[in-house]
C-alpha cells in the first residue's frame, strides 16, 4: 500500500481554500481563524494519534479559476490529505475535480449548496443544511404564522439567491400557493427601488430574502422608507450580526434561519461567551457565524480523524465518517449524523428574529 | 551587436531572423515537448495554463497591440468559447470539431461586437466592449437551458480518436500544439498585407484609408480573429477546469486578460506568452511570499491584490514597454558586453497629445 | 548691446542612441536676430528643443540671461522669458483661437498688456480675429502657422526661438512674417533666434547666422557676409548656375563636408 | 481638349464648415500627363479641395468624375472613402501621416496594399504565392525607394526622421500604390532650396517616366513654376484664374491676395531700419 | 403614482451614476486619462470620514472636512509618486497606473485589521429621514446627492469655462508639449487635478456611504458610472450629470417593467444603443483630426 498522501508519522496536512481578497474576504478570514483557533488548541493540548494538525490557507479570491489553481497547488504541492472548508460554490465545484483526482475528501465545504453533496460521491461531506432546505422547510410555518397570503420574493442573481428561490417554490408548494411576484438583482447592487416598488405594487405581505448582508438592509430599509412593511424571511445567509449593527432600528422583525448561532461576546450561555471572548483575544474582533463555521469544520474533522484510528488514510477516514454522529453543540447545531449514502449531516435549522438589535432564537428546529 | 547583411528578400520575410533564433527557439521548442517527463505534474499543470492564456493573450494582443483596439470585455469571448465547448461537448460531439465550433463561434460574436465598435475609438470603444461584455456574462447566466445559469456547467474530459486527453500530459500536448500552430499563423499574418493593415490602422486610420484600407473590415477582422484565439482558449480553459460559471467571464478576468498584454509588452507577440507567464506565476510567487512575512502582514486578506497593484505599477513606471521591452534590453546589454553605454536606455522626456482627434 | 542673451557651450543631445547635436556652442545677443540654417535632419530643431528644455542634452551647459537653464523643466524655462514657436504648430486643437492666444499668455500677469497684445496680434493676422470662436483644430495648416507664432507674440518674451515660421505660408505671408518678426525685433526689443529654410529670408531678416551640417556647426558669421559665400549661394540661395544645375541629377557635394 | 483628356473633372464644387464657406463653386479639370497646381493664400480650401478628391469630406454640392477608368467615367462622390486608392488616386498629407511605429520599407508595403493578390488563409499558412507575392512588393517598393533616394532610411522608424525625409517616405508611399494621380499637398514645405530642387526633378521624373497625373497645392513659387503645366489660383474658397503658371502670377487678383506687392526681400532690413 | 416614485428613485440613483461620473470627466478634461480608480478613492475617502467619526469621534461636518481634504493631499501625492513619473508617456499607461492604484486601494483597506474587510455605516446627521410628499416619498440621503451633484456640477463646469486654470488644465491635455512651451506648469496642474478629482471621490464616497455603506468593494458602483460618462458624452460635465440621469431612470423603469435580469443590463445595452447612434454621446463634441 502506498504512502498516504499528507499524513506523515507527526503531521496531518489540512488545506483550506478561503476568500482573502474579494468579496467574501470578511467571511473568508474569520473561517480561517475559526480553523486556525481549533488546529492550535489541538496542537497544544493533544494530537490525534501522535499527529500534529497543519493547515494550509489559499487565496481564491473568490475566482474558480484561482481556486482551481489553488487546489492544484493543495493537492499536488503541498501534499494535502483533506480539503477542508473551502469557501463558495463555484470555487467547489471548480476545484472539486482536482481534488477526486488525487482521492482527497472534500470536507465540509462552507456553502449550502446542493452539489456538495448530490450527486452522492465517496469523497464529498457536507454539513450545512442547504438554503433550499432551510427556506423549504420553513416558509410553510411562517405562513402559517402570519397568515400570509401573498408570498413574494427578491433574490440575488447568482446560485445562492436561486437556491433560496427555489427553496421558496418548494415551500409554497406545500402550502398550496404561488409566488406572487418575484424579483432579483445582480451581485453588489446597491439600489433596490423598483424591486421593492414591484413587491409592493403586488401587494405581498411576506417576502422571502435570497439576500446577504447589503442586500438585506437595503431591501428591508427601502421597503420601510416607502411604507411597505411585509413579514421578512431570509435564510442563513442573512444571519449575521452585520444586519442589525449596520441597518440598525429598521430591522427589527426580520426573521432567518439559522444552523449555528452567532456567538456574541456577551451571550448568555457560558461557554458560548467562553468560546468568544478567547477569539477576539486571539485575533482581535468578534467571532461571527463564519469563525464557528471554521471552528466547527476543524473540531468535526479532528473527531473523525480520532476514530479512524492510528492508520490514517483516505478510505479509513471515510470509513469512519460513514458512521459518525455529531451532538449538538454549545454553537446552537443540531445533532447530525452521516452514513455512506448520507453525506449531508442534518437538513434542519431554526428560526430567529432581530429583536431590540440582535439576533434572538425564535423556534426549535423546524422538521418537516 | 549583430549585423545581418541581407542579400535577398526571402531573408526580410523569413520568421527566424538568423542562426541564433533558430537555436534558441529549437531549445525552446525542445523543452516544451520533454516538459512532461521534466517537471512534476503541478509545474505541468500551470505551464499548460500558461499555454491557454497565451493563446488568449495572442488574440488580444493582436487586437489591442497590433490593431490598437482597446477591449475591456474581452471575457466575453472567452465566455463564448469555453461555453460552446463545454456544451459541444457534453453532447457528444467530437473534440476536434467542438474546438472548431467554438473558434467559429467566438468568432461571430466578435464580428457583432465590431459593429458598434467600428464607429467608436479610444475610451468609447473600451466602454462599448465594456458593456458588451457585461450583457454576455448576463447571456450566461440567464439562459440556462443551455449554460446551466449561475450553477455552471461541468464539461467532460476531451476524448480524441478514442483516447481521453483528460490527462496532464496529453491535455499539455493538446494545448502545445494549439499554441503553436496558433502563434505561427498570428506571425505569418503580421508578415502579410494583412497584418500591415492592422498595424497601418493603429497608426494613423486617416492614411490607413487613403492606402486603400477598408478600416471597417479590417477592424471587424482583427476582433474576429482576436475573438477566435480567445475562443480557442476558452475552450481549452474549459477542459481544463472542466467546471464554467458565468462570474468566471466578468469584468475581472477582462482586466485580468488586458493585463496580461500590457505586461506582457503591447505590439509583440512574445510579450503574450511573457504576459501569461506572469499572470499565472505572479499568484503563485505572492502566495510563496507570504510565508515570509510576519503573519499580521502575510496572512492579512488583501495582501494579494496589494502585491498585484503594486507590481502592476511598478511595471508601468519603470518598464512601460512590458517584459518583452525588458528583454530587449538585457539582451542588448549582452550583445554589446563590455561597450554597452549607460544613457543608451534612458529615457527621453516625451509628450502626450490629444487622443481624441485621431 | 553686446551682453549675451544666450549661450550654449559644447551641447551635445541624442535621441536614444542616435546623437543629433554634437558638440554646438552659439550665442545670441540682446536684441539679435540671429539664424541658423542647415539641411533636413542638421539638427536645428533639436537645438531649439534642448534650449527650451523638451530634451535634455547628454553634455554641455545652457545659459539664458546669465542663469544656467541646462535640462530645467520647459515651464520653468518659459517663465524665464522665453517663448517658442515649435515645429509642427503645435496648437490646442479643441481649444477656441482666443484661449490658444491665452494660453500663450499663460505667464503673464499684466491684464491690459495682454489685452493690447491680444489687439496687435489681432491685427498682424485678422483672420484669426474672425475665428476667435473656432476651435484651433479646424483652422487651415497656414492660419494654424499664425496662430501658434501668434501666440509666442502674447507671451511677450525677452527671447523667441522661430522654428521655421514661414512653413506653410502663402508667399505674401511669408514676407509679412518676416516684417512682423523684424518689427517685434525693433519695436519691443525683442530677441529672435530664427530656424529657417527659407535661407534667403532668413539671411535677410538676420544678423548673425549659424550653419549646421550633421549636428556640427561649420561656419558662422554675420548675414552680410554668409550671403556673399559660394557654397551658401548654391546650396541654400539656390541662385548659382541655375543652369548647370538645372540638368544636374546628381547633388553636388557640398565643399566642407 | 477632347474630352478623353480629362483625367479627373470637378465641378460646381462647394463644402461648407458651419459658417465657413471652404470652397465655393470650384471648378477644375486634371488632364492625363499634367502636372495641375492649385495656388493660393491660407485657408483658401486648397487642402479642402484634396479632402473632398479623396473623399474625407463629401461636397455639399457639386460633383466630381473620374475618368480613369476603362469603362468610362465614374463619379467619385459615391465612392467609399478606401476605394479610392483602388482607383488609381494617391495622395499625401500637408501635416504629413505616416504610420510612425513602423519602418519606412513598412510605410511603403502598406502603401502597396490595394495591389494585394493573397487571400486571408494562404497569409495565414504563409503558402508560397504569399511569399511570392511579398517578394514582388518588396521589389516594387525598393524600385520606389531608389527613385527616391531613400536607401538610408529603410530600415528606420518614421518616428525618428527629420521633417525633410518625412515628406519624401509621405511621396514614396504614395507612389508605391501605382497611382494614375497623385495629389501633392505642399510637398516642398520644410525642404530647402537643395531639396526643393530635388523635389522639383522627382516631381518631373514622375510624370514624365511613370506618366502619372499630379495634382498638387504647393507655396513655393519657383517649384510652382518649374513643373507645373497649368495652375489654378483660389482665394476664400474661389476661383481666382486659371491658366500657365506665367498668366496666373501675372494676374494682378492673385498678386494682391497671395503673392504680395513687396517684391524685393532685401527690402525687410529697409522696413527695419 | 407609481411611475411618479419611480422616475424619482430613478433620478436619485442617477445622481450617484452622476456625481462618480463627474469625477471621471473631471479627470479626462483634465489630463485625457480615464481614472480607474475612482471608485476607490471615494471609497478611501468614506472610510476617512468614517475613520473620522468612530474612532476618532468626530462631529459629522469636520469629519467630512478632514475627509475631503485629506484625501485632496493624497491625491497630489499619489500624483507625486506614481504618476508624475511616467507624465507624457501614452495615456493608456496612466490608465494602467490606475487600475494598479485600484487594486492596492483595495488591498491596503482590506489588510487594516478588524476594519477592512468589513461593512460599517457612516452615521451621518441626516440618516434615515425621508419627506413625505402626499404619497411620495423623498429619501433625505438622496436629496443630499441630487443637491451635491448639482453644486459640484456648477462649479467644475465654471473652472473649466471660465477660470485661466480650468482652460490650461484642457491645454495641457490636448498638447502637453504644446502647454510646455505657453509656460505652463503642466506637471503642478496635474498634481492639482489628481486632488481634486480625489477630493470629488471623496465628497461622492460620503455622500453614497449611507446608502451603499462603506466597504472595500464599494467602488465597484463605478463600473455603472462608465456608461453615464459614455451616454452624456466623455468630456462634459452636464453630460455626466444627463448620462447618470438616463441610466438611472432607464433602470429604474426597466427594473419594474421588464423580465428579471433587464435591469442591471440595461444600462450596458443604452450605452450600446448609444453609441451606434450617437457615438460621441448626448453632449460629445464631433471630434475629427483636420489633414
Ligand atoms: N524622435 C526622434 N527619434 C530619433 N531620432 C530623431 C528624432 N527626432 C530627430 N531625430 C534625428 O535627429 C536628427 C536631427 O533632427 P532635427 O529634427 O533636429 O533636424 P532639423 O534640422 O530640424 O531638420 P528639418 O529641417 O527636417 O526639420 C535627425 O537626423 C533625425 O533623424
Ligand atoms: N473640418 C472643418 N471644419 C471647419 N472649418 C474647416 C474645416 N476644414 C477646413 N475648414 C476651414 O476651411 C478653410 C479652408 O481650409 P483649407 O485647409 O482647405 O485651407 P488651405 O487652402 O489648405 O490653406 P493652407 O494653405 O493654410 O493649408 C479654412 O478657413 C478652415 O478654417
Ligand atoms: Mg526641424
Ligand atoms: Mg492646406
Amino acid at each position: 500500500q502506498q504512502q498516504q498522501q499528507g499524513v506523515s508519522k507527526d503531521e496531518i496536512r489540512i488545506g483550506t481554500i478561503q476568500d482573502l481578497s474579494g468579496p467574501l474576504a470578511g467571511f473568508g478570514k474569520q473561517a480561517r481563524n475559526g480553523m486556525q483557533l481549533r488546529v492550535d488548541e489541538l496542537n497544544e493540548q493533544g494530537n490525534i494519534h501522535g499527529r500534529k494538525l497543519k493547515l494550509f490557507v489559499e487565496d481564491s479570491g473568490y475566482d474558480p479559476k484561482k481556486a482551481v489553481l489553488a487546489a492544484q497547488k493543495l493537492v499536488n504541492q503541498e501534499k494535502i490529505f483533506i480539503m477542508a472548508g473551502h469557501i463558495g460554490t463555484a470555487q467547489n465545484m471548480a476545484a472539486m475535480p482536482v481534488q477526486f483526482e488525487k482521492n482527497i475528501v472534500n470536507f465540509m465545504p462552507i456553502t449550502a449548496a446542493r452539489e456538495m453533496y448530490e450527486p452522492l460521491h465517496r469523497l464529498k461531506y457536507s454539513f450545512a443544511a442547504t438554503y433550499y432546505d432551510q427556506i423549504r422547510l420553513a416558509l410553510p410555518k411562517m405562513i402559517k404564522e402570519k397568515g400570509a397570503k401573498k408570498v413574494c420574493t427578491i433574490y440575488q442573481d447568482d446560485e445562492f439567491g436561486l437556491e433560496v428561490q427555489r427553496g421558496a417554490e418548494a415551500g409554497l408548494k406545500t402550502a398550496g400557493l404561488e409566488l406572487a411576484e418575484k424579483t432579483s438583482f445582480k451581485r453588489g447592487a446597491t439600489d433596490f427601488s423598483s424591486q421593492v416598488a414591484r413587491m409592493k405594487a403586488a401587494n405581498c405581505d411576506l417576502v422571502v430574502l435570497g439576500t446577504i448582508i447589503r442586500e438585506t438592509i437595503g431591501t428591508v430599509g427601502e421597503a420601510r422608507k416607502t411604507g411597505f412593511n411585509p413579514t421578512f424571511l431570509g435564510s442563513s445567509a442573512a444571519y449575521t450580526d452585520l444586519i442589525h449593527k449596520l441597518g440598525g432600528k429598521a430591522m427589527d422583525g426580520i426573521y432567518a434561519t439559522m444552523t449555528v448561532q452567532n456567538p456574541y461576546t456577551d451571550e448568555q450561555s457560558q461557554p458560548l461567551r467562553f468560546w468568544a471572548n478567547k477569539y477576539k483575544t486571539k485575533f482581535n474582533e468578534d467571532p461571527t457565524v463564519f469563525s464557528v463555521y471554521g471552528y466547527v469544520i476543524i473540531d468535526s474533522f479532528i473527531k473523525a480523524a480520532q476514530k479512524a484510528g492510528p492508520n490514517l488514510s483516505t478510505d479509513s477516514f471515510i470509513k469512519a465518517m460513514d458512521s459518525m454522529t455529531f451532538e449538538p453543540d454549545m454553537f446552537g447545531s443540531a445533532k447530525s449524523t452521516y452514513t455512506a449514502t448520507k453525506r449531508l449531516g442534518n437538513d434542519q435549522s431554526r428560526l430567529s428574529q432581530i429583536k431590540d438589535g440582535k439576533w434572538v432564537v425564535v423556534s426549535d428546529y423546524v422538521t418537516p | 551587436m549583430r549585423f545581418i547583411f541581407k542579400t535577398s528578400y526571402d531573408q526580410d520575410i523569413r520568421l527566424a531572423r538568423h542562426g541564433g533564433h533558430v537555436f534558441w527557439y529549437g531549445l525552446l521548442v525542445a523543452f516544451l515537448i520533454v516538459a512532461p517527463w521534466a517537471i512534476d505534474e503541478y509545474w505541468l499543470a500551470q505551464l499548460t495554463f500558461v499555454l491557454i492564456y497565451g493563446i488568449v493573450g495572442l488574440g488580444l494582443m493582436l487586437l489591442a497591440g497590433f490593431t490598437g483596439q482597446f477591449s475591456i470585455g474581452h471575457a466575453a469571448f472567452l465566455g463564448a468559447g469555453a461555453y460552446t465547448q463545454g456544451v459541444l461537448t457534453n453532447m457528444g460531439v467530437p473534440f476536434p470539431i467542438a474546438l472548431l465550433a467554438a473558434a467559429a463561434l467566438s468568432a461571430a460574436v466578435g464580428v457583432v461586437v465590431a459593429l458598434p465598435a467600428l464607429r467608436v475609438k479610444g475610451i468609447y470603444l473600451g466602454i462599448a466592449t465594456l458593456s458588451f461584455g457585461f450583457i454576455v456574462e448576463e447571456v450566461f447566466a440567464r439562459w440556462e437551458s443551455v449554460t446551466g445559469g449561475n450553477a455552471g456547467l461541468h464539461v467532460k474530459s476531451p476524448q480524441l480518436f478514442g483516447w481521453s486527453l483528460g490527462s496532464g500530459s496529453g491535455f499539455y500536448f493538446l494545448c502545445l500544439v494549439v499554441a503553436v500552430l496558433s502563434t505561427l499563423g498570428i506571425l505569418n499574418l503580421l508578415r502579410s498585407p494583412t497584418g500591415r493593415a492592422f498595424v497601418a490602422i493603429r497608426d494613423s486610420e486617416i492614411s490607413a484609408q487613403s492606402m486603400g484600407i477598408h478600416l471597417a473590415r479590417y477592424k471587424t477582422m482583427s476582433f474576429a480573429i482576436s475573438a477566435a484565439l480567445a475562443g480557442l482558449g476558452g475552450a481549452l480553459y474549459a477542459h481544463k477546469l472542466s467546471f464554467i460559471s458565468p462570474d468566471q467571464f466578468n469584468i475581472l478576468q477582462s482586466i485580468d486578460l488586458l493585463l496580461m498584454v500590457v505586461i506582457g509588452g503591447l505590439g509583440s507577440v512574445h510579450g503574450a506568452f511573457l504576459g501569461a507567464i506572469f499572470l499565472i506565476a505572479m499568484p503563485q510567487l505572492i502566495s510563496m511570499g507570504k510565508d515570509w512575512l510576519p503573519a499580521v502582514i502575510g496572512q492579512a486578506p488583501g495582501l494579494q491584490g496589494l502585491v498585484y497593484g503594486v507590481v502592476l505599477i511598478a511595471f508601468v513606471l519603470f518598464e512601460p514597454l512590458g517584459l518583452y521591452g525588458r528583454w530587449l534590453k538585457i539582451r542588448t546589454w549582452l550583445q554589446l558586453f563590455p561597450f554597452y553605454r549607460k544613457g543608451l536606455f534612458k529615457r527621453q522626456k516625451s509628450f502626450t497629445k490629444s487622443d481624441r482627434l485621431r | 548691446m553686446t551682453d549675451v542673451v544666450l549661450q550654449l557651450l559644447n551641447v551635445e543631445s541624442a535621441y536614444g542612441p542616435i546623437k543629433a547635436i554634437r558638440g554646438v556652442s552659439l550665442k545670441v545677443r540682446q536684441g539679435e536676430i540671429v539664424t541658423v540654417l542647415g539641411s533636413n535632419g542638421a539638427g536645428k530643431t533639436t537645438i531649439l528643443k534642448t534650449i527650451s528644455g523638451i530634451i535634455d542634452p547628454r553634455k554641455g551647459s545652457i545659459e539664458f540671461q546669465g542663469k544656467d537653464i541646462t535640462a530645467k523643466d520647459p515651464a520653468h524655462i518659459v517663465q524665464q522669458g522665453l517663448s517658442h514657436v515649435p515645429e509642427g504648430r503645435e496648437v490646442f486643437p479643441l481649444l477656441s483661437v482666443k484661449d490658444n492666444l491665452l494660453m500663450g499668455a499663460y505667464t503673464r500677469k499684466d491684464r491690459d498688456g495682454v489685452a493690447r497684445d491680444m489687439e496687435s496680434v489681432y491685427a498682424y493676422f485678422p483672420i484669426l480675429r474672425e475665428r476667435a470662436m473656432q476651435d484651433a483644430g479646424l483652422l487651415s495648416g497656414g492660419q494654424q502657422q499664425m496662430l501658434a507664432i501668434s501666440r509666442a507674440i502674447m507671451a511677450a518674451p525677452h527671447l523667441i526661438l522661430l522654428d521655421e515660421p514661414s512653413l506653410g505660408l502663402s508667399p505674401k505671408l511669408t514676407k509679412e512674417i518676416f516684417e512682423i518678426v523684424v518689427r517685434i525685433n525693433r519695436e519691443r526689443g525683442t530677441t529672435i533666434l530664427l530656424v529657417e529654410q527659407n535661407a534667403n529670408m532668413a539671411l535677410n531678416a538676420s544678423d548673425h547666422g549659424y550653419v549646421l551640417e550633421n549636428g556640427r556647426i561649420v561656419m558662422e558669421d554675420t548675414c552680410e557676409r554668409l550671403r556673399e559665400k559660394e557654397d551658401i549661394k548654391e546650396f541654400y540661395l539656390g541662385v548659382k548656375d541655375d543652369g548647370v544645375r538645372g540638368e544636374r541629377r546628381w547633388k553636388k557635394k557640398k565643399t566642407w563636408r | 481638349m477632347s474630352s478623353s483628356d480629362v483625367l479627373l473633372s470637378a465641378k460646381d464644387l462647394s463644402v461648407r464648415f458651419g459658417g465657413v464657406l471652404a470652397v465655393s463653386k470650384v471648378s477644375f479639370d486634371v488632364r492625363r500627363g499634367e502636372v495641375f497646381t492649385l495656388i493660393g493664400p491660407n485657408g483658401a480650401g486648397k487642402t479642402t479641395v484634396f479632402n473632398l478628391i479623396s473623399r474625407i469630406y463629401t461636397p455639399t454640392m457639386g460633383e466630381i468624375t473620374w475618368h480613369g477608368e476603362a469603362a468610362g467615367p465614374l463619379a467619385l462622390t459615391q465612392q467609399a472613402p478606401h476605394a479610392i486608392a483602388a482607383l488609381g488616386i494617391a495622395r499625401t498629407f500637408q501635416n504629413i501621416e505616416l504610420f510612425e511605429h513602423a519602418t519606412v520599407l513598412h510605410n511603403l508595403l502598406i502603401g502597396r496594399h490595394t495591389h494585394r493578390q493573397t487571400g486571408f488563409w494562404s497569409e495565414v499558412f504563409f503558402t508560397p504565392a504569399t511569399r511570392r507575392a511579398e517578394i514582388a512588393a518588396r521589389e516594387k517598393a525598393e524600385q520606389v525607394i531608389d527613385l527616391l533616394d531613400l536607401q538610408h532610411h529603410r530600415d528606420s522608424m518614421v518616428a525618428g526622421l527629420p521633417y525633410g525625409v518625412r515628406k519624401v517616405v509621405e511621396l514614396a508611399r504614395a507612389l508605391c500604390t501605382e497611382p494614375k494621380l497623385l495629389l501633392l499637398d505642399e510637398p516642398s514645405s520644410g525642404l530647402n532650396v537643395e531639396e526643393t530642387a530635388d523635389m522639383a526633378f522627382w516631381i518631373q521624373d514622375i510624370q514624365h517616366e511613370l506618366g502619372v497625373s499630379v495634382l498638387m497645392v504647393e507655396h513655393d513659387m519657383s517649384l510652382v513654376s518649374k513643373v507645373s503645366d497649368r495652375v489654378l489660383a483660389m482665394n476664400m474658397g474661389e476661383v481666382l484664374a486659371t491658366g500657365t503658371p506665367r498668366e496666373v502670377q501675372a494676374d494682378s487678383r492673385v498678386v494682391e491676395a497671395y503673392l504680395g506687392t513687396v517684391d524685393d526681400v532685401s527690402s525687410l532690413r529697409r522696413v527695419a531700419a | 403614482m407609481q411611475i411618479l416614485q419611480l422616475l424619482l428613485s430613478g433620478i436619485a440613483q442617477g445622481c450617484i451614476y452622476g456625481l462618480i461620473a463627474l469625477g471621471f470627466v473631471l479627470i479626462y478634461k483634465a489630463t485625457e486619462t480615464v481614472s480607474f480608480a475612482q471608485g476607490d478613492l471615494m471609497m478611501l475617502g468614506a472610510f476617512g470620514a468614517f475613520a473620522g467619526m468612530s474612532l476618532f469621534g468626530l462631529p459629522f461636518w469636520l469629519a467630512a472636512l478632514l475627509a475631503v481634504v485629506a484625501m485632496a493631499a493624497f491625491g497630489v501625492l499619489l500624483e507625486l509618486v506614481v504618476i508624475r513619473p511616467i507624465l507624457g508617456q501614452p495615456q493608456f499607461s496612466i490608465v494602467m497606473l490606475t487600475i494598479g492604484i485600484a487594486y492596492v486601494a483595495r488591498g491596503l483597506i482590506t489588510m487594516v485589521p478588524g476594519i477592512g474587510t468589513d461593512t460599517h455605516t457612516l452615521p451621518v446627521p441626516y440618516k434615515d429621514q425621508i419627506w413625505k410628499l402626499g404619497e411620495l416619498v423623498v429619501n433625505l440621503e438622496q436629496l443630499a446627492i441630487i443637491i451635491a451633484t448639482a453644486i459640484l456640477c456648477g462649479l467644475l463646469f465654471a473652472m473649466f469655462r471660465y477660470s485661466k486654470l480650468g482652460i490650461a488644465m484642457q491645454a495641457s491635455s490636448q498638447n502637453q508639449l504644446a502647454a510646455y512651451y505657453m509656460g505652463i506648469p503642466v506637471k503642478r496642474l496635474n498634481g492639482l487635478v489628481w486632488g481634486l478629482a480625489a477630493a470629488v471621490a471623496a465628497i461622492a464616497g460620503m455622500l453614497l456611504a449611507p446608502i451603499t455603506f462603506v466597504h472595500a468593494n464599494m467602488g465597484f458602483i463605478g463600473l455603472k458610472a462608465f456608461p453615464a460618462a459614455v451616454v452624456g458624452g466623455f468630456g462634459s460635465l452636464p453630460g455626466a450629470i444627463v448620462g447618470g440621469l438616463v441610466i438611472g431612470i432607464v433602470e429604474s423603469f426597466a427594473g419594474f417593467y421588464l423580465p428579471d435580469g433587464f435591469k442591471d443590463t440595461a444600462p450596458y445595452i443604452v450605452v450600446l444603443l448609444m453609441l451606434m447612434i450617437k457615438p460621441n454621446g448626448l453632449f460629445g463634441e464631433k471630434l475629427r483630426k483636420k489633414v
